[in-house]
């Protein structure tokens, strides 16, 4: 079992034809991913990767039953393509870009609420279930099969944690980059929620990090909701405020919201431990798995 | 990307948000001849990016010409929280009898924007938030819609703001939403917008910050970024021109690394092991040899860097082009001028391993490893 | 009983202090509806036609407890005024003004799809329960009580045909003008949906005009889902096409949808006689509940 | 309100919509200068605000001097379905290899606008509609976001546009979107939007349609009007500075009512009595003696007009002041010119019926005896 992603999934990658966009849709069909149609505007009637291009993504989906998109699209042109892919009637849109203007997602997070479609991300690395699909950019190899779940605001940091995992044996139910921006579409409470309906995830891994209070919203959606046990990672313990630290979400504002501290003693105060190192974290999940 | 008080203030003059009268000076006799145009008393203002200018000396005001020289000499090239101060402003004095606070931010817990007024304005408005929250008035814009006239007249209502200056106060509120969302503001304020004996009001200050991810459709900001960032730290423009997030901090552990998490999290394992990062560096996705480089040369210019910690873990970056960056950096140098630890995993990490040249470089296994032995070294260096 | 408005409705009257607003609230008040109080920015601590004025609706709704507004705003300022009625929580805003732009009631539209406050208008002369409450311009002289129910695109006409009604003691459950503009809050589909559902209700007339195509979807919703008689009118029989007859949506296109003869026979099919003359329509009325 | 071709041109262009070159003129020697300046072959085009111009002999394709006035001569001043030809258009003429069609309207129906893109343009499009719907590609928009640019691309790929000129006709619908949104446009098109042989598009034709509810906000459109209003019916333009929502017919039975609905229904009712009304006039609500007089002397100016029937049910106009109008209208005349006949209902009928001299008009109860009446009064006047 799994969340969100599994080997039905038709996907369609939108900017399949740019350099990023055509080296992982084939790595994502080398990992067993059903990608079934790319799009990418006046390309139409081409192939790229070995399935056919289409000019919107609504002809993939009348033409191939695309569900699922994934968004390789630059961050100037990126806000549009969600849109479109909001306004395709897919399951679920995975957008990849790094860099959209905030304005932009703040309209594409008023969409959100008029739509069924889901989105994660943008700036995320995507998300896996170890052997059935992967969608986005995750180093496939470094993840296993298994019943923990993962979801995490960044990419390498997910990838630190996960061999971590792998080492020790506890392998992934799926793991979900929900991206560094300060919108997104998925966030911890969404991904919680799906984690703790789960009936093949046993135990969560949440990594967050500086910026924003959604870490302190979902500490306070797991003491309510979530019996599932869920250990935590806070990055950006020794960050300034009022510094942007890489991730256009990680920053602490000069009054002090979004700290480290704030996020790690909330999720305490939850029955959340919170690693100290990745190591740490996985020793967590060992103990809840024992 | 937050633009200098005097270019903001020409953002929103150009809007038709009343300013004070202003000229720019970057010497004494600039100042001198701009307050005579103006007529005293002037305000001259230090044109540097932080908060707080006024406690920290950067502001004083001025009645006649020797007042003004002597402002402008202990003004001008002062050093103000860590910034040179090149360029000042003077500007009208202006009579007031209310300081307002008028505001748009991002709300980014609502994932919308917030448009914010106080009649407590003139101090700092993050403190009014904390022990008066009540005292600010917010409505919040839907982005699709933008703000609707309606809701800036309440946010004005709420707040309690004079009725002679409500329609007035309202309509700088508007123009200052249509200016955030036209040109792409993360933030936009004005402390204080000053209300006069004769219910004028006018912007005594004004703050803009830049979504810096769209400046690219901003040409005319990004113009006015160039300049604004002049006089900032000199590490951060060499990063800028690297094209890499980085951040300057002041401990001794250089940080390399490739994911924002990964790299903030190597830094807090410095702190865990009792080190102290020196910076934050995020060379991005997909790295290739030469920006490997550029990374290595940027931590080697802190003069404040007694080690380096090379921490990548591989997805779209791979091993042996970090390997090969790692090397021709190094291998330039008859002697490397700091010692390096490097640990690699993720793609192709044993290619890069064969590749590295491992008399250059101290190899580990494990971040926690990498980072402790890199504090080892800091410390000795210290030493 | 009624639909939509009744003596306990707690009115707030936008533009109370103009002329039109002042006037028409002092009518309301005289017939019995509850007017609980004014909104006019700039306005507020002021007292106008007997009761307290606010700067803000959202005010008037906190300190009186208004659940409905009756807009008496320029048009230049209306659609302001209408997004400020349906953000402030109320159950029914009224709008009367006439000449909104239509791009600006577009975007009332769009907010419509997300607010659970019904617009009635604009561009209409309000609602009224005959005995209960007004909320608008009509007359209340001319109405009675009784079990027909009006719904009307016409201000005059509609006076015209519950003239005819009452003189032959066919009193009104509720009466609602809902506006000649193209873009409108309730339509035909709505009101008669209302009706339909009122058990005081045992005989509907529903007053058409050319332009558009509401009384072909409600002679489809007729046929589908009214089980209360319905006689029908249609004004404009004799109107040219391309020409605007008084109400901006009053025009039959110059491809020819919009016509009276095309409203008038889907109304027919569904079983809706329409009468010639407003004489006629009582004449229906009177046989359905002899 | 509807734009002349060359003023709607001028907009789109201003936009940046590519147009093809074109002057002016209001005489033979103007269109010669205009064809030499612009170069031959030219299309001299008919500025009047109706369809068909080709068809109705309003445009000439011509190929020199020679051609150029017979064809000025032959167009400026013509008869063009009742409008008087005052200017012609001269345009240079574009070469093209396809007709497409480019709009963007308000779908009433949805409630949003609607943008609308054929490869089937340069004929009637509403025909196109009937006959092959499927030939036009619909896209509705969120006015709330306008239109997003995969919107324009997704109409102009569905209408199945050459993709050699895709991205340049979704550039130009976005244009047009934007122009429709800003302007307060009812209906914006292009048809046809030329497709030349070496792949650009430019828009032969232009139309834009102004909704008159929104003048107000834009001054420049409104100006264009009363440029655009001239060369129409002289009774329209009186109506226009009556400010009366009013319509010519052709039939001899003058009416004057209050509120759209019931004006309509007495000109039905009119028809249904064997009658011809003579025009839609509307007075409006709470109308005063002034404008009830104005409206008299409106339906007296028409010649066609044998009677006149005054049909008001007061809300808020009052019985009196009706009353009180007609009488002054009438009074003035030494003999009535045309029989009218008054129905009084609703607010104040029984105090306008006291007012009312009856020997100047004819008095009925009801709607259907007044419409009788007034329409055996126009057949007498017409025997």
């Amino acid at each position: 079992m799994s969340v969100l992603v599994d080997d039905d999934t038709r996907v369609v990658v939108q900017g399949i034809t740019g350099g990023e966009g055509k080296f992982h849709a084939e790595q994502m069909m080398e990992y067993g991913t059903n990608v079934v149609a790319g799009a990418v505007p006046g390309k139409g009637g081409q192939e790229a990767a070995g399935v056919p291009v289409y000019d919107t993504v609504h002809e993939a989906v009348e033409e191939e039953d695309a569900d699922t998109s994934v968004i390789f699209v630059p961050p100037a042109f990126a806000g549009d393509a969600i849109f479109e892919s909001l306004d395709s009637g897919l399951e679920l849109a995975v957008a990849i870009t790094e860099g959209i203007p905030t304005q932009d997602m703040a309209r594409v997070n008023k969409r959100l609420t008029e739509t069924d479609t889901r989105l994660i991300g943008p700036n995320c690395p995507g998300l896996i279930t170890p052997g059935e699909a992967k969608l986005g950019i995750l180093p496939g190899n470094i993840f296993s099969e298994g019943n923990v779940g993962l979801v995490s605001r960044s990419g390498t940091l997910t990838y630190q944690v996960v061999d971590n995992l792998t080492n020790r044996g506890l392998g992934q139910s799926t793991a979900i980059g929900i991206g560094g921006d300060p919108i997104i579409g998925t966030d911890f409470v969404d991904a919680l929620e799906l984690f703790e309906d789960d009936p093949e995830t046993d135990a969560i891994v949440m990594c967050g990090e500086i910026g924003g209070e959604d870490e302190e919203e979902a500490a306070a959606f797991i003491d309510d909701y979530v019996d599932t046990p869920v250990a935590g990672f806070i990055a950006g313990r020794t960050a300034p405020p009022g510094k942007r630290m890489g991730h256009a979400g990680a920053i602490v504002s000069g009054s002090g919201t979004g700290t480290a501290e704030s996020k790690i003693s909330a999720l305490n105060d939850a029955g959340v431990p919170v690693g100290d190192t990745p190591e740490e974290v996985a020793d967590h999940i060992e103990e809840f798995l024992a | 990307m937050k633009l200098h008080e005097y270019q903001a203030k020409q953002v929103f003059a150009d809007a038709g948000i009343p300013t004070p009268e202003s000229q720019l000076a970057s010497d004494v006799d600039g100042v001198l001849t701009a307050a005579e145009e103006i007529g005293y008393p002037v305000a001259v203002k230090a044109q540097v990016q932080v908060g707080g200018r006024g406690k920290a000396g950067g502001i004083e005001l001025v009645e006649n010409d020797e007042e003004a020289r002597e402002a402008a000499e202990s003004i001008i090239g002062m050093d103000l929280k860590g910034y040179h101060v090149d360029q000042v402003l003077v500007e009208e004095a202006v009579d007031f009898t209310d300081e307002l606070y008028v505001g748009i931010t991002m709300d980014r817990g609502e994932g919308k924007p917030v448009a914010m007024v106080s009649t407590k304005g003139g101090v700092n408005i993050e403190e009014v938030a904390e022990e008066d929250p009540e005292a600010i008035a917010r409505e919040h814009i839907d982005p699709s819609f933008g703000m609707h006239p309606y809701q800036a007249r309440k946010a004005v209502y709420d707040a309690g703001v004079d009725k002679a200056v409500a329609r007035d106060v309202s309509s700088v509120l508007t123009t200052l939403y249509q200016l955030w969302d036209d040109r792409d503001g993360a933030d936009a304020e004005i402390n204080p917008l000053m209300v006069t004996s004769d219910d004028e009001v006018i912007a005594a200050d004004a703050v803009m910050n830049i979504d810096e991810d769209a400046l690219f459709r901003q040409p005319e900001l990004a113009e006015m970024e160039a300049e604004a960032a002049s006089g900032g730290d000199e590490l951060e423009q060499k990063a800028d021109e690297y094209d890499f997030d980085y951040v300057r901090l002041e401990g001794n552990t250089g940080i390399i690394g490739n994911g924002a998490g990964l790299v903030m999290t190597t830094l807090d394992l410095v702190d865990h092991y009792g080190g102290e990062p020196a910076n934050f560096l995020d060379v991005g996705g997909g790295a290739k040899a030469d920006r490997i480089a550029n990374a290595l040369d940027m931590v080697f210019s802190d003069d404040n860097v007694d080690s380096v910690v090379f921490n990548i873990f591989g997805g779209i970056t791979r091993g042996d082009e970090v390997a090969k960056g790692i090397n021709e950096a190094l291998e330039q140098f008859d002697e490397i001028p700091k010692p390096v630890v490097v640990r690699l995993a993720g793609t192709n990490w044993e290619e890069g391993m064969e590749i590295l040249n491992e008399d250059l470089v101290t190899v580990e296994q494990t971040l926690e490893d990498a980072v402790q032995r890199a504090v080892e070294y800091a410390e000795e260096g210290q030493a």
